[in-house]
């Protein structure tokens, strides 16, 4: 019955939100403020990535505030499994040599590849989340095969924190100099697709490369350790 | 100014900043974090004020990035954002402070954080101008209201938290999707530019449902009924100090994008979107707090209530039908109730914070633990639940007088759902002023500021919007009640401030000596300020027992009455009447047995001004001058508030317990002076309004019989009354009975009656009561069966009070004749023949409470424990002194207070002949019959002191013996118990009146509250506790939405 | 003024002895019905002078001492507010005074007075009998009130004298033809007013002798017993002006006052006692009932 | 119009996991997909069809792009939606951890302490 319920419920949300998408066709061609990012993107921006260009520059606030929720879901989350007694005891079984070894060869490759990703973020499809996601995984990797494994918490709550706070700065800094906040001209914007171009896009998400890989570990190193102090 | 921008990078920066320094020093972490605190304080409070003294005159637009609006993203900062600001930072840096003292959980740094962007979201939720980022401020908001809900880690607060998640996900998810939406249909995100789009499209179904969802997605996050289970749990599980900001400031900001919402995205259902939802939340909100037993919750019911009320307005104040006056009384309205709700509420939340228990039983007699509690406490729920001067009497008459006539169903809703609030809070306050309590915490300082903050904003809104709204106020009344409040600091020595009051009273007379007397307001006036000032004589404190808030809540009541009939206009009358109302609750309350009838007392003052309120506002105009308006319903409801006060039945079952339990040194004031305020109130309403209507006299005849019945009922009620004020209380009932009757003649023969009658039960029942409470003082109880013989020990008070009962009685020669005289004399000049029976009869059931009072208290064996009574004190004994011999003199020469009556009734237009003449033999002499009141005084004295003296000569030697000494078969009785017949005094007559005294209307008004209970019990479960319950009362509202509000079928 | 207050007193003094007569008229005629001789119908004249006469008087209190006066100037007073003869220069009495609301009121002016020193007294039969006397007071006023409602609305009138004038012209026009329903009711809490049998449980001679003042002795108990007399006289008076047109002469009022004297007179004799809460309810029914009779007339015609 | 369908067809799953999961775990797995529907969604509505990323990268883009490149800003919007669904979904997880560790179940049932 309450499944029954639910389903026609659903249904009719379900029809009401076909009803909205059915008016914008699909594959449509169809601009709105976008048309702007798209023709003057480059012009302003020199970031050949466009998505880049909106994250980190016309809606650089937005990326500020994801920043801000993702380092706020790892404080949350660290803040409330500081006292937890959550996981029951188990036995834990030592990884296999073949995975320790891969893992130690993959480690320092996948943070490479990750600060590749942030650091060509204007550039290429990516940028520093993703950049950061893969530093986070490298670590998550560690930790699973290696008993012993433990990222410095300390050392991770500060890059965090400096991360966010150069980024941050960096918009002060357009603020002093650019005058406004987040402002893209207090650095030269430099030449079409090439690494030193694109103004303060690449500093900024360099800064969030490192702020998103701190946090995600720090994160995966949280809700791990839990199940780890009980033995 | 400071720029927004700088506000939110600030913050966010040494939230990063914390996250790192609270892993190297907690206390730096923890300096920093108020250092954060105050300087967006500072910084908020700066815009605002900007803002307020005109130096910001545009709204500031912060470009980020350098680009125009549709491009980048851009905040947009004008008046209202930056007072909501402002408002956030001030709740967040109390409730910051709050937790401080009280030890935030570990690890603190954490905490810290999260607590820092939670303000930092709620004012980005605020300042933006752009839908995205509105959404992505609206999930930092959330995440950290998740994080902090849970803070607490017990099971309570997990649950809530995780409700709140499940349910804060879909809320967010619509919001996201509508955005998204919105982006595609008009290729825009930013606010303004959205606005001007939409504009230019025509309003298809299509368009108009992205709209909704977008409204849905809010109207979660805005608590409305029934989606609102989460938001209840929150209230009851989570930390207080976590629910103070989150009611106090979050949910603000909410509204804000509610009220934005509404003006950039032109819905045209958003109006009626807003009456259903916001008016169905209010309503139910207030009736299913009713039952509720933990505290924490009931104060969430409240929330959710006033949330409601605020979507309701502002449904109204984005109407575009609007005239511009009432938006902009709507517009102070909204900021006033957002003030009031947040400080109130916050600092309840934070009051219930230094409570152990949050269960409604454990907050008994916790009010007497603590002044400052007390203070605190009492100040936020009278803000909550609209008692003047605090901003929510503001903000509620604001609102009510901005809809317009052809809403004024609206009006009802508002006020039901008022007394529904007025319901339950009260209840809080009953249970926690009641005995002693457990000790309380001491972590008092964030509440203590909001409820300094809401007495200033009060005061400043009484300054700012009373003149526009047409209220007057008499400058002296003013300073008076000023004085009233400054009394208080005399409050280390009551007798001082006995005497200061005394002076201030007095120098009210000397201020007030113009304006006495000339008029019906003048004669009222005089009324009371001269007679307060007696009664006030009377309150001569005889023990430790007297609050520090006795002697300024009893001259705020006195000055009230002086400026309501001042009144030049009902609105002013009005708010003089609800203050004069509510400072007479808290004088009720200080009775140590008074917390029910204090409780009960409060919800039909509320019965009583709601209904007059919604009466004002029906009227035409608000001058008091002759109105025309048609049909009954007006002048019931202007009429049914002043009834209250008279305790007219069946709107009298407060009375009894009110008069009864109230401290005695204020029960005379009660009875003899604030009953009479619902005379006056009624006289002006039948002389300007009821006259008026076409259905004048049959309406006037109800009143007649309602004053008739009340008089039978109350007098047959009172004779079975075994304690003393009990029994007074339903006299005085009684009397006020038949000065209704008087009044609803509107003869002058009977206005007359009523304004003499008035005068006089002031004079005999002010010292029936003052007498009381002397004799209850000396003997300890005021249950008459063990008093008795006391004519022995007080023989002035036995005086005075033989004098008062034969008044009382109306027996010939002394002054309470006259107005029998005079009403039965216009009943029957009317013809109104069965009231007259009816009145008759009631006043000879009278008798028998009179021999009551005179027998069981005075005469018969004096007790033993009695023995050693003194007469009353010495001030008290004065007034008594005064009154009876006052009731003498006016028995003598009623044309004392005859002359002047007529003097008032002069210049009123129909009421020019006094309708009786005197005489010389005959004295006053009506059409009818005639009544020489001096002959009868020299008659009556002349007669008695001849038979007197010829007793005194002829007869034999008089020998006196002792009490005990009574013809008893011989024996000789051993002790004064055995022979007093106290008890059971007219068990008989009970026999045959049985039926008449049921109390009917006690058990047909306890049985209202108790089906509406049962009711609202029954609407209550509906909150399940069960989440997927309340996910599917989301999807449920969301498909209603969406289905009734566009064409969509 | 003095000639009027010296007649006043000797109307007084006739109204005293005509009262103590009728007392003992009562008692010889209640003894003839009982089959037994009886006092002589001057008994209550002998009574009066014997506890007058009396050494010592015993005193309870001021109350108890004052009380005596209250019923004997409440009784005296109402005698002298009703008008006998109306239009007299003299029997009109002090009727000037007021009107019928006043001399009701005036009325419970001595019984109020006597009530209150007995209640001094200490004996508990006092008070009972006070609450049984206030509450039997309840029951008869309200039929009674209700015809006296019916004559001032009828002859749109209050005053004593308005109401015998309007039923001048011939014996049909006598408030007792005019009114039949509301005479009715008003006679039969006559019954009650005179505290006769079937009403007679105030002064309950078996359960608590003679009522109120049950303590009341010697001088005391002789101005009680004068109030009493008067009082009674007055009623009668009141009643005939009400409702029997009046009096031309003082020969008119002995016959129509002894008239109206007889009437409970017969029905004491026939009747067992009611209790209290019968009487009342009683009052409260029956006679109201037949009273509002004429009262929804008046209403009605009006 | 297929994406379109399917990425509602997962929002209300989630949804129907939601309303009808008695499991705590469930309903956050629950949350998780009506997240990725919508961000399905979001992306398949700035999709123009025969465009290409609108990463410049060539220069034959740089020269009437708007022709040439799909709408950029959805794109933009889901990253940030994304990150945002994993903050909540880890707090979400934290919480679920926590009342675990209360009451050692996760069925729903045993958490209807606040209610009425």
């Amino acid at each position: 019955m309450r499944k029954l319920i639910a389903i026609a419920f659903l249904l009719i949300l379900g029809f009401f939100m076909l009803k909205i998408v059915s008016v914008f066709p699909f594959g449509e061609e169809r601009w709105g403020v976008s048309r702007h990012y798209v023709d003057k993107g480059i012009e302003e921006n020199r970031a050949s990535n466009l998505v880049t260009s909106i994250v980190v520059n016309y809606r650089g606030f937005d990326t500020l505030g994801e920043v801000t929720v993702l380092f706020l879901a790892a404080t949350a989350l660290a803040f409330l499994l500081a006292t937890c007694k959550c996981r029951k005891k188990y036995e834990r079984i030592e990884a296999s040599l073949t995975l320790k070894t891969a893992s130690d060869i993959l480690y320092p490759l996948l943070i490479l590849f990750g600060a590749y990703i942030f650091i060509h973020g204007h550039l290429t499809p990516g940028g520093g989340f993703q950049g950061g996601t893969v530093i986070a995984s490298a670590v998550m990797l560690m930790l699973l095969s290696h008993f012993t494994f433990h990222p410095n918490h300390r050392a991770l709550s500060t890059i965090e924190g400096l991360a966010g706070i150069i980024f941050v700065l960096i918009g002060f800094a357009g603020f002093i100099w650019g005058g406004s906040f987040l402002a893209n001209n207090i650095l030269p914007l430099g030449h079409w697709n090439r690494l030193f171009s694109a103004g303060v896009i690449p500093l900024i998400y360099i800064a969030i490369g490192f702020k998103v890989g701190a946090e995600l570990s720090g994160l995966i190193t949280d809700m791990y350790k839990v199940t780890k102090e009980e033995e | 100014m400071v720029n927004p921008i700088l506000i939110i990078a600030i913050t966010l920066a040494s939230a990063f900043f914390i996250g790192i320094l609270q892993v190297y020093s907690k206390l730096w972490a923890r300096l920093f974090f108020f250092l954060t605190l105050v300087f967006d304080f500072f910084a908020a409070g700066a815009n605002f004020y900007g803002f307020l003294s005109g130096r910001i005159t545009e709204p500031i637009l912060v470009k980020i990035g350098g680009f125009p609006p549709p491009i980048g993203i851009n905040l947009l900062v004008g008046k209202p954002e930056a007072a909501i600001g402002f408002l956030i930072f001030t709740i967040a840096l109390l409730g910051a402070y709050h937790w401080e003292r009280k030890g935030f959980p570990e690890p603190q740094g954490k905490i810290m954080v999260l607590f820092l962007l939670l303000s930092l979201g709620a004012a980005g939720i605020t300042f933006t101008g752009d839908f995205f980022n509105l959404f992505v401020f609206i999930e930092i908001t959330s995440i950290a209201a998740y994080g902090l809900v849970a803070s607490a880690k017990t099971e309570k607060s997990v649950e809530a938290a995780f409700k709140y998640m499940v349910v804060g996900s879909i809320s967010s998810t619509f919001i996201l999707l509508s955005v998204v939406f919105l982006y595609k249909a008009t290729g825009s995100l930013n606010m303004m530019d959205i606005a001007s789009r939409i504009r230019n499209i025509s309003l298809t179904p299509i368009y108009i449902l992205i709209l909704l969802m977008f409204l849905a997605g809010l109207l979660i996050e805005l608590e409305v009924f029934p989606i609102n289970g989460w938001a209840l749990d929150v209230y009851q599980g989570a930390d207080p100090v976590v629910v103070a900001v989150l009611a106090g400031a979050v949910v603000k900001a909410f509204y804000l994008v509610f009220l934005k919402a509404g003006t950039y995205l032109t819905l045209p259902s958003f109006f009626t979107l807003s009456l259903i939802f916001g008016g169905g939340t209010y309503l139910v909100s207030q009736f299913i707090a009713w039952r509720q037993k933990d505290v924490k919750r009931f104060l969430g019911y409240s929330s959710v209530a006033q949330l409601g009320l605020l979507i309701l307005s502002a449904g109204f104040f984005l109407n575009p039908t609007l005239p511009a006056f009432s938006k902009h009384l709507i517009g102070a309205s909204i900021v006033l109730f957002i003030f009031n709700h947040s400080f109130a509420k916050s600092s309840l939340f934070l009051l219930a914070d230094n409570v152990k228990s949050s269960q409604l039983h454990g907050w008994r007699g916790i009010l007497n633990k603590n002044p400052l509690f007390k203070f605190i406490f009492s100040t936020s729920v009278f803000s909550i639940t609209g008692v003047p001067p605090f901003p929510g009497f503001w903000a509620k008459l604001l609102l009510i007088f901005a809809i317009p006539k052809n809403c004024s169903w609206v009006i009802g809703l508002i006020l039901v759902g008022a007394l529904g609030e007025i319901v339950y809070y009260y209840r809080l306050f009953r249970e926690a002023s009641e005995g002693e309590g457990e000790k309380v915490g001491t972590n008092l300082a964030a509440p203590l500021t909001g409820a300094i903050l809401l007495i200033g904003a009060g005061l400043v809104a009484w300054k700012m919007f009373a003149t526009q709204m047409g209220i007057m106020f008499n400058s002296t009344i003013l300073l008076l009640l000023a004085f009233s409040i400054a009394i208080y600091i005399l409050g280390f020595s009551r007798i001082l401030q006995w005497a200061g009051s005394l002076a201030v009273v007095g120098y009210g007379i000397y201020r007030m000596v113009p304006e006495m007397g000339a008029n019906l307001h003048g004669f009222f006036l005089a009324l009371v300020l001269v007679g307060s000032a007696l009664l006030l004589l009377a309150t001569y404190p005889t023990s430790k027992r007297t609050s520090w808030t006795f002697y300024p809540a009893y001259l705020v009541v006195v000055f009230s009455m002086a400026g309501l009939v001042l009144a030049r206009n009902w609105l002013t009358l009005f708010v003089f009447w609800e203050l004069m109302s509510w400072a007479s609750f808290v004088l009720i309350n200080m009775g140590s047995r008074a917390k029910k009838a204090a409780w009960i007392y409060a919800i039909f003052s509320a019965i009583g001004a709601y209904s007059m309120l919604a009466g004002i506002y029906l009227l035409p105009g608000l001058s008091l001058t002759h109105l025309k308006v048609a049909g009954i319903m007006v002048p019931l409801l202007l009429v049914t508030g002043f009834l209250v006060k008279m305790a007219t039945a069946p709107l009298h079952v407060w009375a009894r317990d009110a008069y009864g339990e109230s401290p005695d040194e204020f029960t005379p004031l009660l009875s003899g002076i604030i009953s009479k305020m619902g005379v006056f109130g009624s006289l002006i309403a039948i002389l300007y309004v009821i006259g008026n209507i076409s259905s004048g006299p049959s309406f006037r005849y109800i009143l007649g019989w309602l004053g008739a019945l009340t008089a039978f009922f109350m007098t047959l009620i009172a004779v079975f009354q075994d304690d003393l004020k009990r029994l007074l209380a339903y006299s005085s009932v009684g009397q006020v009975g038949y000065i209704l009757i008087g009044l609803a003649i509107a003869s002058p023969l009977g206005w007359n009656a009523a304004l003499y009658h008035t005068v006089n039960h002031f004079i005999f029942k002010g010292l029936l009561f003052v007498a009381a409470a002397g004799i209850i003082y000396r003997v300890g109880t005021s249950y008459m069966p063990r008093m008795g013989g006391l004519i022995r020990r007080m023989p002035l008070t036995f005086l005075s009070t033989l004098v008062a009962i034969i008044a009382l009685a109306g027996i010939p020669p002394i002054s309470g004749f006259a107005g029998k005289w005079l009403l039965y004399s216009a009943l029957i000049e009317k013809g109104w023949i069965f009231i007259t029976v009816v009145t008759f009869l009631a006043s000879t059931v009278a008798f028998l409470y009179c021999f009551k009072i005179l027998h069981s208290v005075f005469l018969g064996q004096l007790q033993e424990e009695n023995s050693n009574v003194k007469e009353v004190p010495f001030p008290l004994a004065i007034v008594e002194a005064i009154l009876f011999v006052s009731l003498g003199v006016l028995g003598a020469f009623p044309r004392l207070l005859l002359d002047p009556i007529n003097r008032v009734f002069a210049g009123i237009p129909g009421m020019e002949s006094p309708g009786f003449h005197y005489e010389k033999t005959l004295g006053v002499v009506s059409n009818l019959g005639h009544w020489n009141a001096l002959f009868l005084m020299v008659f009556f004295v002349g007669s008695f002191l001849l038979a007197l003296i010829f007793f005194a000569i002829t007869s034999a030697r008089v020998k006196k013996v002792g009490q005990l000494d009574v013809g008893y078969s011989g024996e000789v009785p051993k002790s004064p118990e055995d022979l007093h017949f106290g008890y059971g005094l007219y068990d008989h007559f009970r026999k045959a009146v049985k039926w008449f005294i049921y109390p009917m209307v006690t058990k047909i008004w306890e049985g209202i509250y108790e089906w509406i209970s049962a009711f609202a019990e029954i609407v209550r479960r509906i909150y399940t506790g069960n989440v997927n319950t309340y996910a599917a009362y989301v999807i449920l509202i969301s498909i209603i939405i969406f289905y009734f509000f566009t064409g969509v079928k | 003024m003095v000639a009027r207050i010296f007649y006043a007193f000797l109307i007084l003094l006739g109204g005293i002895a005509y009262g103590l007569l009728l007392g003992g008229i009562s008692r010889k005629i209640t003894a003839r019905l009982q089959n037994r001789r009886g006092p002589t119908i001057f008994q209550n004249f002998i009574d009066v002078w014997k506890l007058f006469r009396k050494k010592t008087a015993i005193s309870h209190g001021v109350m108890f001492y004052l009380a005596p006066m209250f019923r004997l100037v409440g009784g005296a007073g109402t005698f002298l507010l009703v008008p006998i003869v109306v239009g007299h220069p003299y029997l009109s009495n002090f009727s000037f005074g007021g009107d019928l609301i006043v001399i009701m009121y005036f009325m419970v002016l001595g019984c109020l007075g006597m009530a209150l020193g007995a209640a001094e007294s200490g004996h508990p039969h006092s008070p009972i009998a006070v609450t049984r006397g206030l509450s039997l007071m309840a029951g008869y006023e309200l039929p009674f009130v209700v015809s006296v409602v019916v004559l001032m609305i009828a002859d749109k009138t209050t005053t004593v004298e308005g109401i015998v004038r309007a039923q001048q012209g011939g014996i049909l026009h006598w408030h007792i033809f005019t009114h039949p329903f509301a005479a009715a009711a008003a006679f039969i809490s006559l019954l009650g007013m005179m505290m006769s049998y079937p009403f007679q449980v105030v002064m309950a001679p078996q359960e608590i002798p003679i009522g109120p003042p049950t303590e009341y002795s010697s001088s005391f108990l002789s101005y009680m017993f004068s109030g009493r007399s008067v009082f009674a006289v007055a009623k009668y008076v009141l009643f005939m002006d009400l409702f029997l047109g009046g009096a031309t002469n003082l020969g008119w009022a002995f016959l129509k006052t002894f008239l109206i004297f007889l009437w409970p007179l017969f029905i004491t004799n026939v009747f067992p006692r009611f209790k209290l809460e019968q009487a009342v309810s009683f009052f409260w029914t029956w006679p109201t009932l037949i009273g509002l009779i004429d009262l929804i007339r008046i209403y009605i015609v009006r | 119009m297929a994406f379109f369908t399917a990425s509602i067809l997962l929002i209300l799953i989630g949804l129907y996991a939601v309303l009808v999961k008695r499991n705590i775990m469930k309903i956050v797995i629950g949350l998780s997909l009506m997240d990725t529907g919508v961000n399905l969604l979001i992306v398949s509505l700035g999709f123009i069809r025969g465009r290409t990323a609108p990463i410049i990268n060539v220069k034959d883009l740089l020269f009437n792009t708007s022709s040439k490149v799909v709408d950029p800003l959805p794109q933009a919007l889901v990253l940030t939606a994304i990150v945002i669904g994993v903050a909540v979904t880890a707090v979400a997880l934290s919480i679920v951890m926590l009342m675990y560790s209360k009451k050692g179940t996760l069925e729903i049932d045993e958490y209807k302490e606040l209610k009425w």
